[in-house]
């Protein structure tokens, strides 16, 4: 109890503050700051219509790339730390029950469609809101949905390391590459193309399609990961 | 090259080569730490007094060179750490891990030599530390005790050497150079109170290394659990370090403001004195007792470098010389006894003066020379103690150790009489002599005491040089050693001196050949077990040796004075350190969500006083 | 009107952190625990959207339409520093609920009082 | 292709990503790879150090082609590049002692074992290369969820519990560093530290302030600063023993970095100094006493380890040139020193289930050269000479005189004697007590040996010869504080 109140005292006096700190924020006004440049730069230098996807992906292209990483390293360490070595006969069973046929037939429908409005996001991730990100997130759903329908589905983990890695490694190249050509690294070395164009922006639509792919089986893997290991074990086990 | 860095890459180098050595051609080993030893001598003594060796290293301006007071020290480190290694060689016979030792007890003496020769606060820290490891690694060799025993030393000697530390960077941060020259010309431009700060701290440092009163508490232990090979050096050179230090700090660092310090140190020396001598009475352990002993000792020198008189600090010099060497010659006399007869409890060991006479007549002339009996250098050097603190109207010090000195008689008759006379025992009617490699340090050592004390010239010149060093002019005409007798010449004006000498003397020796004689003839032998009394059968197991017990009234005299150690305040203290430390560790309680509140409150604590130390 | 938006998104946002601090700090379940850790980035993340919105703005796209007006357009780096903070906060989700899958089968119990097997 | 800082953070992340298919050749490579890329990265940490020092330049890294204060850069200074050779020279050892640790274990987590442990001291060299404070953060996340994972690694342990601690307080971590950005970016409109830097002085004073705490705190968590350590012996007991040597020597020094950073170049706000001195010193002591109190090897290395970095944190807050020389130098001999302590320890107690101190009873005559080692390193790190700690500890003490905080010294060097109590305890066990415990012992692999022998090596050529490294720690503290130079030099590049 006596940790109840104390707990919230802090949180009052935390409260307290950021309401201090935050009514000071302008909400909705013009500020001075390096958005405008981007907002000004964007459509005429890269030739990219969404704003949020230049900066992603070229001026802060190197935040990403770190993201990307947090996540590769999310799913490495996720099966490193639900790590179990596999004994001889043991089943893996994902649910007790299998789903109902309703589900089954609606998920086969819906796969496709869901995996190609990913697609579709990804690579119109410089024109129209959107990006490899969340590209990858719709994909990874899909799988889920998969993974709920079927007890068997399983998602192949060597498929999924082979896209992972090159995917990464497609990444890393495109930024290598402007390095070579003396560059900087991450700079833009293609064509730009014309604003609105499918093909305009240089490297931005191939790395936001490697993101793509990246976060997609990164994804994938880390639901299965977490479904195919979450049942219960005996006690005795450590 | 440079023969000060000849000096040290030969001490350290063959450290390490010892080690070596030991793993790959143990044979070799006694032989090389002694010839190493014989070139470190040869250097020493063909040094230059002159050289000097100036360099730069982490951004400071670093000096090395023997100065006059440095050499007196050296020539005590370089002579017992050549005996003692002699010494060494047959008494570490047979035991295991003879590289690890001789390769802290020549990492000690490249370690005093440094602090010796350095003449910047870093360079005698880095070496002060480099002893304080290497020597408590000695003092933790025999295994036994050690979570105690070493500990005691080392924190004692962390506690020393980091107030030293503190004292030197204050220090720094006022001059701006760690060179003592410069630091002895400019102290007294710094403010009083950090004056003050500065010679405490570094009295400290080196009080530890003394033994002074309240940072004793380590010695006793130390120097009776190491092997008395490096115990002869501990006491005789290791703890001569510390006298050093005082010689520097008191002289140079203590302005005239600060007479009170001078003072302080030397009331502690003489509780030091007085309390260690009755505590050495009352062991009965020989190696415990010769370490009481030591701490006495060490008080005298104090007490003589405080007093601050031109007569009081050549005693205390004379008597750290000769405290070296007597009580080398003593530790060695009773590690030989340890190794021969395998005890060195003086209710067992009784009767060896047939079995180990050379023995004896080292320790005898030692103890002569401890007891201050005339002819041998106790005796002057007392005289000369007791002159200079009458002089200089200390007449409350001059009780304290004559009470002292007076009682160091009963414990130096003590070892005397309870190892070597008396009766024999059978079961030690096998012992024999100690080796040769043995014998020759305590002899020569002991022949030294003998002529020290008759020629005091022999050392009092170079005491005389080293005291220019500390500020005295030098007051006794410039004559040849030989003519500074107290025996065969007349010393200055105090003729007294000579009559009184001669006459204890005659006393002295008339009551040796009058007991001798008689007593050679009513010799019965008989074993201190072979008695029987009226209705109690006396058990073999039972000590009815004479020894035991063998002061017991004087040490229901003491008792008051000896119920409660100073050592029990600390071991207090520490358990009480514990249980505060247990409790601060529960801060860390392991649950996760405890450490997220710390973290908030930590935030909130920050938010509500940021308007004191954020600026809002 | 912009008044009543201001305080809501704000009010919002800040409700939503200390709520999700309130998981974090008082309740003992730890998948509550990382509930409450998804709801505080939640609203933190509300709150780095609301910053970058500029009064009657547009997103920062250059569709053809709204080509010529880039200065209504709401500034775009937040939201890119958001899509990246999303990606974080799922990381570390992520990271937690397979530990806290872990710590479950390890103690069997998700109290996370119960679970000090390592103190002081 | 040119030598520049961006492969320190590339090359690394390319490997990463390949790793998983090399493994699919030979899975040999999977251990090999991480090794060549973390000598590669000391090759050029070398090239690229001599450029700085020789030609007294700041190498500016532009990525994507946009300039500062719009696109994001690296800055390779003698400070951060210092740090970063710092990082890669010990990784690389921590490589060497790494590959035949464990060898029972499966191939699946060996290889995750290898990607993670890359990816902790990328992170931790990205967060000192950056110069862009929300890819800082970006960084700080990547090493801290390979450390999550890291610290969870075995099974048998508790590690998950360490890492569950770690997570919660390293959420609250980035949270708080997350919410000062996302406030310091409506205040100044910018993300590059530089521009921030020139931008603060201007800024609202209370907004100033609570940044500046959000900051403190979240870093402070970081650079396991008191009362926000709670996590810290946990995980370095439970996370494998290199990986402690890692959290130890690299992943602390990149949160001490940041928090100085931010403290030192980016507010000018002089007050907190003071509360880093006071929360350092607080920190240091309580460590120290916890420390001395341990039964458990490893834990009582990791509270140690947090009373090195509160003694960091003083010499940073007392702010003089001499005490950030200082503090530089402590984080340098810290790193090796507890780098190799952690990879001694950890052969000591290897195959001790409790890794209890007691476990250690006579273990010196059984591992004769790990024990001498782990000896070695505990003389080092309490200060005594000839040995490397001794100078930064003296450095240390010399800046607080100079600033007359003469309880600041007294305060440490009541500590440092309580250090020398729990690191002579050890030693008297493991030289000095008869072996009764049942525990078996495990003898190091060569390499390994090899490793713990370089870095001994370093410890005591350092404290023979501190002039060896004191000139480049000098440079790095200069540059740390010469604040305009940064801002200059990071603005300067190419503006257009």
């Amino acid at each position: 109890m006596i940790k109840r109140i104390i707990v919230f005292l802090i949180l009052a006096t935390i409260g307290y503050f950021l309401v201090g700190v935050v009514s000071q924020i302008p909400f909705g006004e013009d500020r001075n700051n390096v958005g405008d440049y981007y907002i000004e730069k964007t459509p005429t230098e890269l030739k990219v219509s969404n704003a949020v996807t230049a900066i992603v992906v070229n001026y802060r292209g190197f935040d990403t790339l770190g993201e990307v990483t947090v996540l590769f390293l999310a799913a490495t360490g996720l099966s490193s730390i639900m790590y179990r070595r596999r004994r001889k006969g043991e089943k893996q069973i994902r649910a007790k029950l299998p789903s109902s046929r309703i589900i089954q037939i609606g998920s086969q429908i819906l796969f496709p469609l869901i995996v190609l409005l990913g697609a579709y996001v990804f690579i119109h991730g410089h024109l129209s809101p959107g990006g490899g990100f969340q590209g990858g997130a719709i994909i990874a759903t899909a799988t889920l949905l998969m993974l709920i329908s079927y007890r068997k589905f399983k998602v192949n983990h060597n498929v999924i390391s082979w896209i992972e890695s090159i995917a990464g490694v497609v990444f890393v190249t495109v930024g290598f590459v402007g390095l070579i050509l003396g560059m900087t690294f991450l700079e833009n070395f293609l064509p730009t193309g014309e604003l609105n164009d499918l093909l305009s922006g240089g490297i931005i639509g191939i790395i936001y399609v490697a993101v793509g792919f990246k976060v997609a089986s990164e994804l994938a893997g880390v639901i299965d990961t977490v479904l195919l290991n979450n049942r219960p074990e005996a006690k005795n086990e450590n | 090259m440079n023969s000060l860095i000849i000096i040290l890459i030969l001490v350290f180098g063959g450290a390490i080569i010892s080690f070596v050595l030991n793993k790959f051609l143990p044979i070799l080993l006694n032989s090389f730490v002694v010839l190493i030893m014989l070139a470190v001598s040869y250097f020493f003594f063909s040094i230059d007094a002159a050289v000097q060796l100036n360099f730069e290293i982490g951004g400071f301006h670093l000096q090395w060179g023997f100065t006059s007071a440095g050499y007196l020290f050296g020539i005590i480190v370089v002579v017992l750490g050549f005996l003692t290694l002699l010494y060494s060689t047959a008494y570490m016979n047979g035991k295991d891990n003879l590289g690890y030792f001789y390769m802290n007890f020549l990492f000690s003496i490249g370690a005093m030599l440094g602090i010796l020769m350095s003449r910047d606060l870093i360079s005698l820290f880095f070496f002060w530390e480099i002893m304080t490891w290497s020597s408590y690694l000695i003092v933790i060799y025999s295994g036994k005790d050690v979570d105690r025993r070493g500990l005691k030393y080392m924190i004692f000697s962390a506690i020393g050497a980091y107030s030293m530390l503190m004292a030197i960077v204050i220090v720094y941060s006022f001059i701006g150079s760690f060179l003592l020259e410069d630091i002895f010309t400019s102290i007294y431009a710094i403010g009083f109170g950090y004056q003050l700060a500065i010679a405490i701290l570094l009295m400290i440092g080196f009080g530890v290394k003394t033994a002074i009163m309240p940072v004793h508490v380590w010695a006793p232990e130390a120097y009776a659990g190491s092997p008395m090979s490096f115990t002869a050096l501990f006491s005789g050179a290791l703890s001569k370090m510390g006298v050093f230090g005082f010689a520097l700090v008191l002289f140079n660092l203590v302005s005239t403001q600060n007479w009170l310090i001078n003072e302080v140190v030397a009331w502690l020396a003489a509780i030091t004195a007085v309390l260690a001598t009755f505590y050495a009475v009352i062991q009965t352990d020989a190696k415990k007792l010769l370490a009481y002993s030591s701490i006495a000792q060490l008080g005298y020198i104090i007490i003589g470098l405080a007093s601050g008189t031109y007569l009081g600090v050549m005693a205390g010099l004379f008597l750290a010389v000769l405290h070296a060497v007597f009580k080398a010659t003593l530790f060695m006399a009773v590690g030989a006894v340890e190794r021969q007869v395998g005890t060195t409890d003086m209710t067992k060991v009784t009767g060896l003066i047939r079995r180990m006479p050379l023995t004896f007549i080292a320790t005898l002339i030692s103890i002569i020379t401890l007891a201050g009996i005339p002819p041998l250098g106790g005796f002057v050097g007392k005289w000369m103690l007791y002159e200079a603190l009458i002089t200089s109207d200390h007449y409350y010090l001059v009780i304290m150790v004559f009470l002292s000195s007076t009682a160091a008689f009963l414990y130096s008759y003590r070892i005397l009489f309870g190892m070597f006379l008396g009766q024999e025992e059978p079961e030690y009617a096998n012992v024999k002599e100690a080796p040769l490699a043995m014998l020759i340090p305590m002899l020569v050592l002991s022949a030294i005491s003998v002529f020290a004390g008759t020629f005091p010239g022999f050392i009092i010149e170079p005491i005389q040089k080293a005291m220019l060093v500390l500020g005295f002019e030098n007051r006794i005409p410039n004559i040849e050693w030989y003519q500074l007798s107290v025996l065969f010449n007349s010393w200055g004006d105090k003729v007294v001196l000579q009559n009184i000498m001669i006459s204890v003397m005659g006393v002295f020796l008339v009551g040796l050949a009058f007991i001798t004689i008689k007593g050679y003839k009513n010799q019965r032998y008989v074993s201190t077990k072979d008695i029987s009394s009226s209705g109690e059968v006396i058990q073999p197991e039972d000590n009815m040796t004479f020894q035991m017990d063998f002061y017991k009234p004087f040490e229901r005299a003491i008792w008051p004075l000896l119920k409660r150690k100073i050592d029990d305040y600390y071991t207090d203290f520490g358990k009480g350190l514990e249980a505060l430390f247990d409790f601060i560790r529960r801060f860390y309680s392991g649950n996760g969500q405890l450490y997220a509140i710390y973290v908030m409150a930590f935030l909130v604590l920050l938010l509500i006083a940021g308007t004191k130390y954020f600026g809002f | 009107m912009n008044e009543f938006l201001t305080i809501s998104i704000y009010g919002t946002a800040v409700a939503l952190m200390l709520i999700g601090f309130y998981a974090v700090l008082a309740k003992k379940n730890l998948l509550k625990i990382v509930i409450g850790l998804s709801i505080v980035d939640s609203g933190l993340h509300l709150l780095f959207v609301a910053i970058g919105y500029v009064n009657n703005g547009t997103a920062p796209i250059f569709s053809p339409e709204v080509l010529g007006s880039t200065q209504a357009m709401v500034d775009p780096v937040p939201q890119a520093l958001v899509l990246t903070a999303i990606v974080i906060g799922f990381a570390v989700t992520a990271v937690a609920l397979s530990l806290v899958i872990r710590l479950y089968r390890h103690h069997n119990t998700a109290a996370i009082d119960e679970i000090k097997n390592l103190k002081w | 292709m040119v030598i520049s800082p961006v492969h320190y953070i590339a090359l690394p992340l390319m490997a990463a990503f390949l790793i998983p298919l090399f493994g699919k050749l030979n899975k040999n490579l999977v251990r090999l790879i991480p090794g060549l890329v973390l000598l590669y990265l000391s090759y050029i940490s070398v090239i690229l150090m001599t450029q700085v020092i020789t030609k007294d330049t700041t190498i500016i890294e532009i990525i994507a082609g946009w300039s500062p204060p719009w696109g994001i850069n690296l800055v390779f200074s003698p400070f951060t590049g210092f740090l970063v050779s710092l990082f890669s020279f010990l990784g690389f050892i921590i490589w060497i002692y790494t590959y035949n640790f464990k060898p029972e274990v499966d191939y699946a987590q060996t290889q995750k074992f290898y990607v993670l442990f890359m990816m902790l001291i990328t992170g931790a060299i990205g967060v000192v290369l950056t110069g862009d404070i929300f890819n800082l953060f970006v960084f700080l996340e990547i090493t801290a969820i390979s450390a999550y994972s890291l610290t969870a690694f075995y099974r048998e342990r508790d590690g998950a519990e360490a890492a569950f601690k770690y997570l919660l307080i390293g959420s609250f971590a980035s949270f708080l560093i997350l919410l000062a950005i996302l406030i310091l970016y409506t205040q100044v409109g910018t993300l590059n530290m530089a521009e921030i830097a020139q931008r603060v002085p201007d800024m609202n004073p209370y907004m100033k302030g609570v940044i500046l705490i959000l900051f403190f705190v979240g870093f402070g968590i970081e650079a396991e600063m008191f009362p926000l350590n709670g996590w810290v012996p946990d995980v370095y007991t439970q996370a494998p023993g290199p990986i402690g040597a890692i959290f130890a020597g690299i992943v602390v020094k990149a949160g001490v970095y940041a928090l100085i950073r931010i403290i030192f170049t980016l507010f000018d706000v002089v007050e907190v100094l003071q509360l880093l001195v006071v929360m350092g010193l607080i920190t240091m002591a309580v460590a120290e006493v916890i420390a001395m109190r341990q039964g458990r090897l490893k834990r009582m290395l990791a509270y140690s380890s947090i009373g090195q970095m509160g003694l960091v944190l003083v010499a940073f807050g007392i702010g003089t040139h001499e005490a950030v020389f200082a503090a530089i130098f402590l984080m340098f001999n810290h790193a090796i020193i507890k780098g190799m302590l952690f990879l001694s320890a950890t052969y000591l107690v290897y195959h001790s289930k409790e890794k209890n101190i007691s476990d250690l009873d006579g273990i010196g005559k059984l591992m004769p050269f790990t024990a001498f080692l782990f000896a070695l390193g505990s003389l080092a790190i309490v200060g005594l000479p000839p040995f490397a700690g001794f100078w930064s500890k003296l450095y240390i003490l010399m800046a607080a005189a100079d600033a007359r905080l003469i309880a600041v010294i007294a305060i440490i060097l009541v500590v440092s004697v309580i250090e020398i109590v729990y690191y002579f305890r050890v030693l008297h066990r493991i030289y000095f007590k008869e072996r009764i415990s049942t525990v078996e012992i495990k003898i190091p692999s060569f390499n390994a040996k090899f490793a713990m022998l370089i870095l001994a090596l370093v410890i005591v050529i350092i404290g023979v010869y501190p002039d060896l490294i004191s000139g480049l720690i000098e440079r790095a503290a200069t540059d740390l504080l010469d604040k305009q130079h940064y801002i200059q030099s990071v603005l300067s590049v190419g503006r257009n």
